[in-house]
């Protein structure tokens, strides 16, 4: 096998390095994918959507149905890893409470460095998905961090805590949420009488707004959407990972 | 009614019979009434054909068309009709017959029975009709299928090895060699319809490729048993004597060679097959097979075998006449497929009649038969004359007409075969019959008490007796329809 | 043997995406143990990110986000192409890296399954074990 | 309304997933209903799209958000895209239909968790067939295998290791296509199929070295998809050890889906002329499809597991299109998008056949059929049907689909293809007859005592998976008796792309 693997991986490797000649330059402004559509987004999306931030503007509106199916493709595989690990469903979330536990065992100075992150974290993370317009950030990266700080939260507490604040069921409803945001907002610019996703639409409904302006506000709608999606996901997907689906104990 | 619609009638009637067959389940006696009577107007619809066939009328039907210029279609021709006759008046005897022998013998499963019987009897009309080649090989695979479970209708050890042996071998034949070179000819040609002058006339093809696929149609149509695919048939004979009497001497060997003859005339053409290098292949394949075979027939114990073989000789004899490509050849061996149909459906009625009533299936047994089942051992002397070709049977016509077809090709050699065949028939049928009557039985002081089959069984086998000497007088308008079918005069 | 060095340097970032993919392409192979085929699998997928988000870079250019944004009175015939690097790629390898966790994910979930029920992440014992069912 | 059409097709399973997956927590019991509703939409908008594009002469587009392409995502939808969509979503209406039956059987409790990540495959699935968008077809693509590794995974017994080489081998094909793309995009700078084809024209690419790695890797990404001979390693494994409920939607689907794709770049993307130049490849394509045909065949005539020997029943199949496709004629391509449509509704026969007949008797070998003639003709009666496609027994669709394929490969001159062709119905007219025979004469209890055939009660397969089975039975035979439609309809997709 290793043989043969190794013969695999040169010949391909040959095979790359020989199509490599061909490309363009390290950093070529005139290579092909520099100039034809690229051009286009740098220079006109401001134009078209109001988002000075191009990738933004890009992932949410000119491919948004990529984006679409990208949060798909994360719902699907908390979906995925929940029904290969999951156990039969029974009542495990008795422990709710109110606040974190003073009294567990851990470190004291992970617990109050986290109780003190983590909502600057959130806070943050919120701030990563709404300046998504203007600056570097969006629905993926605040949905990862605000996932992040839960993950935080089991790894200073512990994972039956948390499932306690922000169960199984509620990752599922947060993600249905975030995902319908995202379709609703594509079906409700059809029902407006345009295509689907086709934000311009909105304007009819959105007080205050023009075409353009309406695909700006539309974007941070499905950013929303998008974090929300992820969000719960994620931490979803780490639940379930290290407590072998049984989601009582973990790290 | 419309005249072109009797062929489908024909066709379709046995396949609308199958659901009152089964519906009839609980009820045999109107379940093998509705058979009869289905057989019956399948006969009236083709016997209604004739005058308009002897007329020259065009009779054509495009079933559905498969591709532009690709038909599921019927026409009715000369050769055609006459293959239908055949079948349609033998299904009717079959099924009278069947009914004194599977009650008698206390087979199972007889809704079954007569279910794929009748669904072979429309395939088999189905391939009489075909307008293309098509057509012909759809009702030719439909007939494997349908009969697989006759042949294997016992359903012990040995029936499934048969039945998988016949299917095996027709399947393999027919898909690895018909389908591609019918496929070939399509791609080349465009046109799979039967034609008087043939279709691959102007088709430019290279003479090795026109013997390859002549090859690959002769050995493709494996139903007619051409050696050395033959091996089915003597294997298939496990099936009940119906089945074997009229799938095996008639209906599915016989779509065999009427393939082939199809080919020979409808595709090839006599007269551009004559131009093509290496046809005697052909001919010297089913002279081999013509002999060979009797001599195996002759060394047979078991008697539906030794039938079986003496079929793969006489179904080669067909492929023969054909292959001489002479207008008097060429009709022997038309009017042969209707000569040795009663003449060996004759015969495996007898072996059947004698099985039941005896329970004696090797021919070292039937000895001293004669006095127990006259009436049976007559029938089959009249079966066994028509097969050699004695008169006043109708062998004779046909046998004559090939012998005559081999003169006119100066084919020396064919001759020489058909007459040591003939022989040879004789070699193994005739001594049956002697030993029946003439050699003492086990024990001759006993007196012998006659014991012949039912009715049902000795009525069937009398009657296709009779038919065999009836159609030496009666040569004529079968004649008339394969010269209006091949346009000639002998 | 300037102008071959200079094809080299030039290209630099393809021999890099190219090697990441080999190694990746090797362990999902060879590697008997499941987590490191899956450590592969993810080391494979990175390679191919890395080289499309390299297309996209243009020499002295900076993020794809326009310059006082807020600002759209700067007319549309200001902005320099040259100036932002192309956004296309980051949006596609944002799908990408997003396709890679959840497969990952995935896999990783399947494995701790098969965890549980061979008691096994070799390669060669699971099949061992399932030999002898 | 009746524009925004191939969005219908695609939100319908999406938005029944989301739905599925919420009510599946409270009361999994109408998750069915609801897969069934949104599928049943999905079927209905797939007609309504086929019946619109019958209009058109070569389709028409539908801009996803409104930008144009390339600059955004194109949904294209020409004869071809409909017509696969349509069986896409009539197979997966089917398979999803009897997945009732078999999950009370196989994976009670389970069902939140089934129906939406099949629904949520179906969409994968619809989108790639409509999709314009090279890139968009790799998000659609994993969502798609994502989903079935989750399917396969679920299952129990060896279904777990099974699908881990599944995830090795899915992903590679995925990314050996997302990085052809890569150099696709690279050359071009375009994403959207059509704008592809006419850069590649227009700057005169089809030499360029990228452009034939690019193809090259695109290409092999869709052999591993598709699980063509000797590439199809994971396939066996994981479709024959997965839930019942879910082979039966993935076996007919996923490698076609493939196919289609694999078809739709080299025939939209790559032009025929682009293929005509490198001769060598289609060599080496048909005689690797040959070797897949001939090895599939031989191993499933090997097999003693019913869902085994159906799975290599697949990869013969598949060695079947992967061929035909390559023939460059008219009659080749028009074979193997015909058969794309017909060996989707025969594996989803006869995998719901064996589904029924494993959910009834409780095994899986091959014994299991005895006296199955007795026990459940009808069940039996319906799956012969497909076994009857399988060997290619007119007037079902798979004798079409091989006529147009052995005519094809005749005019090519592939005679190698042809013999494989032949043999491999050989081979499943000797698979379907063992079949038969045990089916036949075999009764449970007395193995070869036929004389006293015992009483045996009827053990059918149960209705719900009955039902789609019967109605795959008849499809089958419709789609052999409507063939000359449907092939006058691919045909006139085949002279669009200007294939000889």
């Amino acid at each position: 096998m290793k043989v043969f693997a190794f013969v695999l991986v040169i010949v391909t490797g040959i095979m790359l390095v020989v199509t490599a000649a061909d490309f363009p330059a390290w950093g070529d402004a005139h290579s092909p994918p520099n100039q034809y559509l690229s051009t286009h987004y740098i220079t006109q999306a401001e134009h078209e959507t109001a988002v000075p931030n191009m990738v933004t503007a890009v992932l949410a509106d000119y491919r948004g149905f990529d984006t679409m199916f990208e949060t798909a493709v994360v719902f699907c595989a908390g979906l995925a890893i929940a029904a290969i690990l999951g156990h039969e469903k029974k009542k495990r979330y008795v422990v709710r409470r109110k606040a974190l536990p003073k009294t567990e065992e851990g470190d004291i100075i992970i617990r109050m460095a986290t109780r003190f992150l983590v909502p600057v974290t959130q806070l943050f993370a919120m701030y990563v998905i709404a300046h998504g317009h203007h600056s570097p950030g969006g629905g993926f990266q605040g949905g990862v961090i605000l996932a992040a700080t839960f993950i935080l939260m089991t790894l200073a507490f512990d994972l039956k805590t948390i499932l306690g604040r922000f169960s199984e069921k509620m990752t599922l409803i947060w993600a249905n949420v975030g995902l319908f945001i995202y379709a609703g907002i594509g079906v409700l610019c059809v029902l407006l009488g345009s295509r689907f996703l086709e934000y311009s639409a909105l304007h009819k409904i959105l007080p205050g707004t023009d075409e353009i302006m309406a695909r700006s506000h539309s974007m941070l709608g499905v950013e929303i959407g998008v974090a929300l999606t992820v969000m719960s996901m994620l931490f979803a997907i780490y639940a379930h990972l290290v407590s072998k689906g049984r989601l009582e104990d973990g790290l | 009614m419309n005249i072109q619609y009797l062929p489908v009638v024909a066709v379709s009637i046995s396949l609308l019979a199958v659901p009152l067959i089964i519906l009839l389940n609980k009820k045999p006696n109107l379940r093998e009434a509705v058979s009869l009577l289905a057989g019956v107007v399948k006969l009236g619809c083709v016997i209604a054909l004739v005058p308009h066939v002897l007329n020259g009328e065009q009779i054509e039907i495009v079933l559905w068309e498969f591709e532009a210029g690709l038909p599921i279609a019927f026409r009715v021709d000369g050769l055609g009709l006459l293959f239908a006759f055949v079948a349609a008046s033998l299904w009717i005897v079959t099924t009278a017959y069947s009914i004194g022998y599977m009650r008698t013998t206390k087979s199972k499963n007889l809704t079954r029975f007569y279910s794929y019987f009748a669904i072979s009897l429309a395939a088999t009309l189905g391939v009489a009709f075909s307008a293309n080649l098509l057509t012909l090989y759809l009702f030719y695979e439909a007939l494997s299928l349908a009969t697989f479970p006759l042949v294997t209708h016992n359903g012990d050890g040995e029936a499934r090895s048969g039945g998988r042996r016949y299917l095996y071998f027709l399947l393999t034949t027919s898909i690895g060699l018909v389908l591609p070179a019918m496929l070939y000819i399509y791609g080349q040609v465009g046109d799979l319809n039967f034609q008087p002058g043939g279709v691959l006339v102007d088709s430019g093809m290279s003479q090795t490729t026109l013997l390859v696929l002549l090859l690959a149609f002769v050995f493709g149509f494996a139903k007619a048993a051409l050696m050395p695919f033959h091996g089915w048939l003597p294997g298939a004979m496990v099936a009940p004597t119906p089945v074997s009497a009229l799938l095996h001497a008639v209906a599915v060997v016989k779509v065999g060679v009427f393939s082939i003859l199809r080919i020979i005339t409808g595709i090839f053409g006599t007269d551009f097959m004559a131009q093509v290098n290496w046809h005697e292949i052909v001919t010297w394949v089913a002279a081999g097979t013509v002999v060979i075979s009797s001599l195996i027939a002759l060394s047979q114990d078991n008697l539906k075998r030794r039938l079986a073989y003496s079929t793969i000789g006489q179904l080669a004899y067909i492929i023969l006449g054909a292959s001489l490509l002479t207008d008097r050849a060429v009709t022997g061996s038309s009017l042969h497929i209707l000569m040795h149909a009663f003449g060996k459906i004759t015969l495996f009625f007898c072996a059947g009649a004698i099985y039941v009533a005896s329970g004696k299936k090797y021919i070292s047994q039937m000895v001293g038969l004669g006095r127990i089942m006259p009436w049976t051992m007559a029938a089959f002397l009249i079966g066994s004359m028509s097969v050699i070709g004695l008169p006043p049977t109708g062998g004779f016509v046909s046998k004559w007409l090939l012998l005559m077809g081999a003169l006119d090709a100066r084919m020396n050699a064919v001759v020489v075969v058909y007459l040591v065949s003939s022989l040879l028939n004789a070699a193994y049928f005739l001594p049956i019959v002697f030993r029946g009557f003439y050699v003492p039985g086990d024990d001759p002081t006993k007196p012998v008490k006659m014991k012949e089959a039912p009715l049902w069984c000795l009525i069937p086998l009398w009657i296709t007796a009779l038919i065999s000497i009836a159609l030496f007088f009666l040569s004529d308008t079968a004649i008339r329809l394969i010269e209006v079918f091949l346009g000639v005069g002998v | 043997m300037s102008d071959v060095l200079t094809f080299i340097i030039s290209r630099f970032n393809y021999w890099i995406y190219i090697v990441l993919m080999m190694i990746g392409l090797y362990a999902m192979i060879a590697k008997r143990n499941y987590v490191k085929k899956f450590i592969g699998m993810s080391i494979f997928q990175t390679a191919i990110i890395l080289f499309y988000v390299s297309t996209g870079v243009k020499s002295g250019a900076t993020i794809p986000i326009l310059e006082h944004g807020h600002d759209i009175g700067h007319a549309a015939a200001a902005i320099n192409p040259d100036h932002y690097a192309n956004p296309l790629p980051h949006v596609l390898m944002l799908t990408a890296i997003v396709v890679g966790v959840a497969t990952l994910g995935v896999a990783l979930a399947v494995v701790q399954k098969v965890h549980d029920q061979y008691e096994t992440i070799e390669e060669p014992e699971i099949l061992f074990k399932l030999g002898q069912e | 309304m009746s524009e925004n059409l191939p969005f219908l097709v695609i939100a319908a399973p999406l938005f029944g997933a989301l739905v599925a997956s919420l009510v599946g927590w409270a009361r999994p019991r109408y998750c069915y209903a609801i897969a069934m509703v949104s599928l049943a939409a999905g079927l209905t908008a797939a007609i309504a799209l086929l019946v619109k594009v019958s209009g058109t002469v070569s389709g028409y587009e539908y801009r996803l958000g409104g930008w144009p392409p390339p600059i955004g995502i194109q949904h294209w939808v020409d004869p071809l895209s409909a017509l696969i969509l349509v069986v896409i979503t009539a197979v997966a209406f089917l398979a999803v239909m009897s997945a009732r039956a078999n999950l009370q059987l196989e994976l009670p409790g389970k069902e939140r968790f089934v129906y939406p990540l099949m629904l949520l495959m179906v969409t994968g699935l619809s989108g790639m067939t409509l999709t314009g968008d090279a890139f968009n077809l790799y998000v659609l693509l994993e969502i798609t295998s994502l989903s079935s590794y989750a399917l396969v995974a679920i299952g129990r017994g060896r279904a777990a290791a099974s699908c881990l080489n599944y995830i090795i081998m899915g992903t590679i094909g995925a990314s050996f296509y997302l990085l052809g793309v890569g150099y696709l995009y690279l050359k071009t700078g375009s994403l959207n199929m059509i704008d592809l084809r006419q850069i590649m024209i227009a700057g005169d690419m089809h030499g360029s070295q990228t452009v034939i790695t690019g193809f090259i890797l695109i290409t092999v990404g869709f052999w591993i998809k598709m699980g063509l001979y000797p590439l199809h390693g994971w396939l066996p494994n994981a479709y024959s050890f997965a839930p019942h409920a879910a082979s039966n939607l993935m076996a007919p689907l996923m490698t076609k889906v493939s196919v289609y794709v694999s078809l739709r770049m080299m025939l939209s993307v790559f032009t025929p002329d682009f293929l005509a130049v490198h001769a060598l490849w289609a060599q080496t394509a048909l005689l690797v499809a040959t070797i897949a045909i001939i090895a599939g065949s031989l191993i499933a005539y090997s097999q003693t597991d019913v869902k085994k020997l159906l799975c290599y029943l697949v990869v013969a199949e598949v060695g079947y299109m992967a061929g035909g496709m390559w023939l460059m004629n008219r009659a080749g391509i028009t074979g193997t998008i015909y058969h794309i449509a017909a060996d989707a509704f025969m594996t989803c026969c006869l995998f719901l056949g064996a589904s029924g007949l494993i959910a009834s008797t409780g095994s899986r070998h091959i014994r299991s059929f005895r006296g199955a003639t007795r026990r459940m003709p009808w069940t039996f009666a319906a799956f012969l049907v497909g076994g009857l496609s399988m060997i290619g027994v007119p007037p079902t669709c798979g004798f079409f689909s091989k006529w147009f394929l052995i005519q094809g490969a005749i005019e090519g001159g592939a005679w190698h293809f042809v013999a494989a062709l032949i043999f491999s119905s050989l081979i499943n007219a000797l698979i379907f007859f063992r079949i038969i025979e045990l089916a036949y004469f075999k009764d449970v209890e007395h193995e070869d005592d036929v004389s006293h055939p015992p009483q045996v009660q009827r053990n059918e397969a149960p209705w719900g998976i009955r039902i789609p089975l019967f109605i795959t039975s008849v499809v089958i035979v419709l789609l052999g008796v409507f063939s000359p439609r449907v092939i006058n309809w691919i045909e006139r997709f085949v002279d669009s792309v200007g294939v000889t």
